[in-house]
């Protein structure tokens, strides 16, 4: 972690990842992708679907390597799983076996926490998402959101210093998104994590985030970066209504068609 | 299913042990073409778990089992009649043999607190040990008989300690004198051996059938007992060098002139007619019914365990 | 899995009943479905052995062979009242079950253990395997003299033989279970921080766990498989022999008394299986053709 | 089927559903819930996450029964699954053994038609969706909008009379949520199907729907019923800036908030 | 599970780097991983195999009991050139063969219908599954004599033995393959119109193939044991006779010898089945701790 104190927290420099698709030819999901991320920095990535978002943020957790390129975390390459990394995966990953408080306390446990402290962080983190009277329900006997609200919680509760967030809150409703956006923030103010977001919603996007990186259609490559100086600390629920708000959803919004629109032209093809 | 060889000379004899010398007559016979010569269409089968035998012949699985002369009196006390046809030795064939780290014993007499080695505790070599402890004064319970197999096991408890004498057969005797970790206490591979330790012949090996399959097909086996009893009589002419020369050689693969010695010094067990000597029933008879409590308070009727009636045919 | 998830979507009520009804009314719909249960159970074992029986009388089969159920029923009275020629019948059957738990008991930690680390290591796992799986076919009844003369003629060779039937049979599913561990699951434990060890024994046991247990049904029936054998090759006591003796004096009812004996034992270790099973089960949803 | 011709498509009354939770007690997932949907009627229902919808649907297909209340569909009680209804899950339920092509022709084959006729359809839809390009990969070679989509193709290519959708876009990106509503509503009034469809996002709700049900938080019961007559056919994409657009979403947003606070207050208790 | 899926992932390149390049490394790996795994195996072996014999010849174990690899391979060459003495080698082995093959599939398909059939209905389960689970646990030794009795000395009644041993281990892991299918899975099935036919062939059973496939592996071993087992109670030919006849005249050599044959055997068995399942399950992921 010594390596270099000012280093950004996460470098992608020219990365590209392959997968042999079934056909036996190789898929290219990301081409010569650069990305800087830096210490507290907040940054959210939208693109079509199927472009390589989820790709891109496995590449910098350790879980894949990169076929070419190189992805440094904290200033150091990437070998293996880094423990300062906190990822909420797109798709379901809690333990069905365990009880949704069990589910909470894996992260301490496994780092080494004794089991009053987990347990008791576990449930604070459980009420913050709103899950304390599901404590001792198993993941099968939850709704979509609420499994996805454990992940949450999950994940919060190792105060990661760099979070990464795939599509984290598509499956909660309007106003539970507003209250779990106001979580994320605090948690980011008060860690001074650095947080990669990847989502569809481009109002959550730009009223969380210091820059908006929009992909282009796969192979993803950054198509483009905007910087949004809107004043914090902002107020989510209040801030879609400003006018530098619209214009920039506007501008993006035109952007990532026209992305979303050459994916489907060639996916005709 | 289940086949009964119908007049047609087809038949299967379960042979409780290809490649035992006690039963050497079965595949020599074989190996000699003389049931060919007889115009039989014999096929032995193998089947060293013994009683398992009886049980197929009795379903008619087989017609005819190559195994110990005793079952058919066990048989008869089970209400199934079935009788030896040709009588191959006169004596069991069993040596009692004392591991050579017990020197001190001596004689039956001093089995008094020993563990006795015996094939299997159904098996006539327990009751042969049992019998030969309490003619030398011995009340049962003063002993232990562990069953312990034949062959490797045996030897392996030998050498264990786990047993000071055992009853067994060839080619383990032969074994373990090579080898010298056990010496021959009662010989019982000869009439005289036997007459001295058993107070008379004790017929043995033997080839039996299903008493009404016998006076269904008695042309047949009247064959039969052409074939064995002129095998017999090979044997009885020929030395174990010679005997050897004819059997398949897998049998002796492990150490020929073990088996060869094992032969010239046990073929004297083996009948020269296929007759059953006279006394041996009732030997027997008298030493199982002494152990086995199926046997007491039975009547068992001796001449219909076995018949001559055949042998004494063979020219 | 099992009936510990009481099922009540299975009745439907008018509005407005109350809960204490509904569970009730589930409670009930178990109950009698347990009922229905062991009386068909019942059924098929009494017209089982009714038809044996009366096979047996009619001398449709030779009861010499196959024995009838009575005289079975009898020789069992006899064992546990006057106890065998060869001793008390518990003390046979303690010795037996000694054997079998041992090996039971070793064979699957054994198992388990090696299934888990070559299911973890890849390479291991190419390498070891197929040594694993072709010794696997070595007749057990050839291995039981060879362990005989290494071990001896005591405990410790029957617990070898049990071993062996038991091993495999939990090695292969442990082995495959552990391939079957969910990846996302394992990414996110990882993510969380787990190392090799806590990963292990946090995920991919758990979630290998009912591999493990559908292996482990069918091996305790084979430890005492493997101790049998091993009596019947050489032992002073041991159900092995009583059906060895049994047989030697051509006492059909006294081989088949013996097995009943080994199958009513089976029969509990099921029984205190299941329990376990059911309690680690408890997490899992029903199969879905149950609730509905 | 030929109960009653007139018949609304979908009756849910008086239902409740309970479950036993862990603790043993029975947890109440909806309440005296009374629903109608008309034929070709299209219904949205929103509500917070946690309150009972993928339950009521669930109810509808037959999946689940009701604990109390009775649940009617083409005027006839159900009993056992209806193939006549089409239900796109809130969770992945691909055949991860099949690939794409071989996961959207199952509905076809199921219901006897040739393999020619079922390649050809799924070729098609595949098509729509945008995945051509992806038929011979398998589930898990698929980013999670990809597997949505599949799963919505698996569910059209059946033109099922009742259309049953557990919040189906939300994995998807702005644009191709665009394009799946086009899709949607030309099935939709080509098949005269009657849709319910569950959603986080109110303007995709009003967008599409005649009426958005407002579910109250768990134990969900019909809180608010909005018969959205904006004129058809709609394109939703510039929809969402007209005046009485705008005014639907104030209204619903202000009483489902309301929900969700009692939610989280319940929880928090 | 398996080198299907060839893992590109473990290289890093510079950019710019071909995809041919990509892939032909990748295939270079895959190549490398492969050779070291059969050195591997045959190092193990050759070690093993050198320990014996010199353990053999220094009289550290007792050639005569343990025989030595030298000899083994001495007797086996003798019986593929001369033949035994019971007739040709080829013969007996072919007997042995037909009988597990036989044994071997009708075991597995009844294990897989059986399962399948009792693992989607839950009632009927309950009732017989109990009655599986306890004969499981009679001895086959004891059965051997019984079939024998029943079906006489032919090839049924070791083929049913063989049966005996693979039914139960296939039951099993297929019953709980299908009670672990993916509930989603079945209500998306059912909901897209499946029969319940239709929802056993193209849901069900591919989703217990996995376990299905681990108990196979254990189960053609099985086979031949059985198999051995029945000749061993009584036969003419047949590896078992082998054995036994060498067992009978001290001829550790010989004893060994046999079981070599069958070991080949069986690795040839294992082979096969590892290719029909690798293609069978070219649609998984690769476990993650493989990707990486
Ligand atoms: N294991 C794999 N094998 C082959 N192709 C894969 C694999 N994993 C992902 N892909 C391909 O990589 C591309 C990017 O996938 P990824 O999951 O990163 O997309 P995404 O941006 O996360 O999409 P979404 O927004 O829908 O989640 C997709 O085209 C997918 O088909
Ligand atoms: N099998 C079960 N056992 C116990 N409780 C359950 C079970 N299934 C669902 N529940 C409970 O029922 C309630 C409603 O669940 P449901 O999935 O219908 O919510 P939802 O409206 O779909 O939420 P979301 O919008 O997050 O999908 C939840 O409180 C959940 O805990
Ligand atoms: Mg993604
Ligand atoms: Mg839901």
């Amino acid at each position: 972690m010594a390596v270099e104190k000012t280093a950004p927290a996460i470098e992608l420099i020219n990365v590209s990842r392959r997968f042999l698709s079934p056909t036996g030819k190789s898929l290219t999901a990301i081409r010569d992708f650069t990305m800087t991320v830096g210490r507290g920095e907040f940054v959210a990535v939208v693109g079509p679907t199927g472009c390589g978002k989820s790709t891109t943020l496995n590449l910098v957790t350790g879980l894949a390597r990169p076929s070419a390129g190189e992805v440094r975390v904290m200033g150091a390459p990437v070998k293996g799983i880094d423990p300062r990394i906190g990822f909420v995966f797109q798709t379901d990953a809690l333990f069905p076996w365990r009880t949704v408080i069990e589910n909470v306390m894996a992260g301490p446990l496994f780092r080494g926490k004794s089991k009053a402290q987990a347990q008791a962080s576990a449930r604070d983190w459980l009420a913050r998402v709103g899950l304390a009277r599901f404590e001792q329900h198993y993941p099968h006997q939850l709704s979509g959101g609420m499994r996805k609200r454990v992940a949450l919680a999950q994940t919060f509760i190792n105060g990661p210093e760099i979070l990464l967030m795939d599509e984290p809150f598509s499956a909660l409703d309007v106003q539970t998104r507003v209250l779990m956006h106001e979580e994320l923030l605090r948690l980011w103010s008060e860690a001074k994590a650095s947080v990669v977001f990847v989502t569809h919603d481009l109002e959550e996007a730009i009223a969380l985030a210091d820059k908006v990186y929009v992909l282009t259609a796969g192979p993803a490559t950054v198509k483009s970066v905007y910087t949004i100086d809107l004043p914090r600390p902002r107020v989510v629920a209040d801030i879609r209504y400003e006018q530098s708000f619209i214009d920039y959803s506007r501008t993006i919004w035109a952007d990532l068609k026209e992305e979303v629109e050459t994916s489907y032209a060639r996916a005709a093809a | 299913g289940a086949t009964t060889a119908s007049a047609a000379d087809k038949i299967s004899i379960m042979v409780g042990g290809y490649e035992k010398q006690i039963y050497l007559p079965a595949k020599l016979a074989e190996a000699l073409g003389y049931f060919k010569d007889e115009g039989l269409d014999v096929e032995l089968l193998n089947e060293p778990a013994g009683v398992d035998a009886e049980n197929e012949m009795l379903a008619g699985a087989v017609q005819g089992v190559v195994g110990f002369y005793d079952h058919c009196i066990d048989l008869q006390a089970k209400g199934k009649f079935v009788e030896s046809v040709v009588q191959f030795s006169q004596a069991p064939g069993e040596v009692e043999l004392v591991s050579s780290k017990h020197p001190e014993i001596k004689s039956p007499a001093d089995f008094k607190g020993m563990s006795l080695g015996v094939t299997g505790l159904g098996s006539s070599t327990n009751f042969l040990t049992e019998y030969l402890a309490v003619k030398n004064g011995l009340k049962l319970g003063e002993f232990t008989s562990v069953p312990v197999g034949a062959g490797n096991t045996f030897i392996a408890a030998m050498q264990q300690d786990k047993i000071q004498a055992g009853m067994t057969t060839e080619p383990t005797i032969t074994r373990l004198l090579k080898t010298g970790e056990a010496a021959v206490l009662i010989d019982m591979r000869t009439m005289e051996g036997t007459k001295a330790a058993l107070g008379g012949t004790y017929p043995a090996a033997s080839l039996y059938m299903q008493t009404e399959w016998v006076d269904a097909h008695k042309d047949t086996v009247q064959k039969l007992a052409n074939a064995f009893v002129k095998t017999l009589k090979f044997i009885n002419t020929h030395s174990g060098a010679e005997i050897a020369e004819k059997m398949p050689k897998d049998y002796y693969v492990g150490d020929q002139e073990g088996y060869v010695k094992a032969l010239d010094a046990g073929k004297a067990m083996f009948t020269a007619d296929g007759v059953m000597p006279q006394g041996g029933p009732e030997t027997v008879l008298t030493v199982l019914s002494a152990f086995k409590k199926e046997l007491q308070g039975k009547q068992i009727d001796l001449s219909k365990t076995y018949t001559t009636e055949f042998v004494k045919n063979v020219k | 899995m099992t009936d510990a998830t009481v099922n009540i979507s299975t009745a439907s009520f008018r509005p407005g009943t109350s809960d204490a009804e509904i569970e009730a009314a589930a409670a009930k719909a178990a109950a009698h479905r347990r009922h229905a249960v062991i009386f068909w159970r019942l059924a098929i074992l009494i017209i089982f052995l009714g038809l044996w029986e009366i096979a047996g009388r009619m001398a449709w089969i030779d009861p010499f062979f196959y024995a009838m159920p009575s005289t079975i029923a009898g020789r069992l009275y006899e064992w546990t009242t006057q106890g065998t020629s060869e001793g008390p019948l518990w003390y046979h059957l303690y010795v037996t079950m000694e054997e079998s738990v041992l090996g039971f008991v070793t064979g699957s930690v054994a198992g388990i253990v090696i299934g888990v680390a070559l299911g973890r290591n890849r390479m291991a796992a190419d390498i070891f395997s197929i040594y694993i799986k072709v010794i696997n076919s070595i007749p057990r009844v050839v291995l039981a003299p060879i362990f005989i003369m290494i071990l001896g003629l005591g405990l410790a060779s029957k617990v070898a033989l049990a071993f062996v039937m038991v091993f495999f049979v939990v090695f292969h599913n442990a082995f495959q279970g552990v391939r079957e561990a969910d990846r996302a699951m394992i990414a996110n434990a990882r993510i969380l921080g787990a190392s090799d060890w806590q990963l292990t024994r946090s995920v991919i046991v758990p979630s290998a766990m009912s591999w493990i247990f559908a292996s482990l049904h069918v091996s305790f029936g084979f430890a005492i498989i493997g101790a049998i054998v091993g009596e019947f090759v050489g032992s002073r006591y041991g159900i092995g022999l009583l059906i060895n003796i049994a047989k030697g004096s051509f006492d059909a009812a006294g081989m088949y008394a013996a097995i009943v004996i080994v199958m009513v034992v089976a029969l509990g270790a099921e029984y205190l299986m299941t329990l376990v099973e059911s309690r680690l089960a408890k997490w899992r949803p029903q199969p879905l053709h149950e609730t509905q």
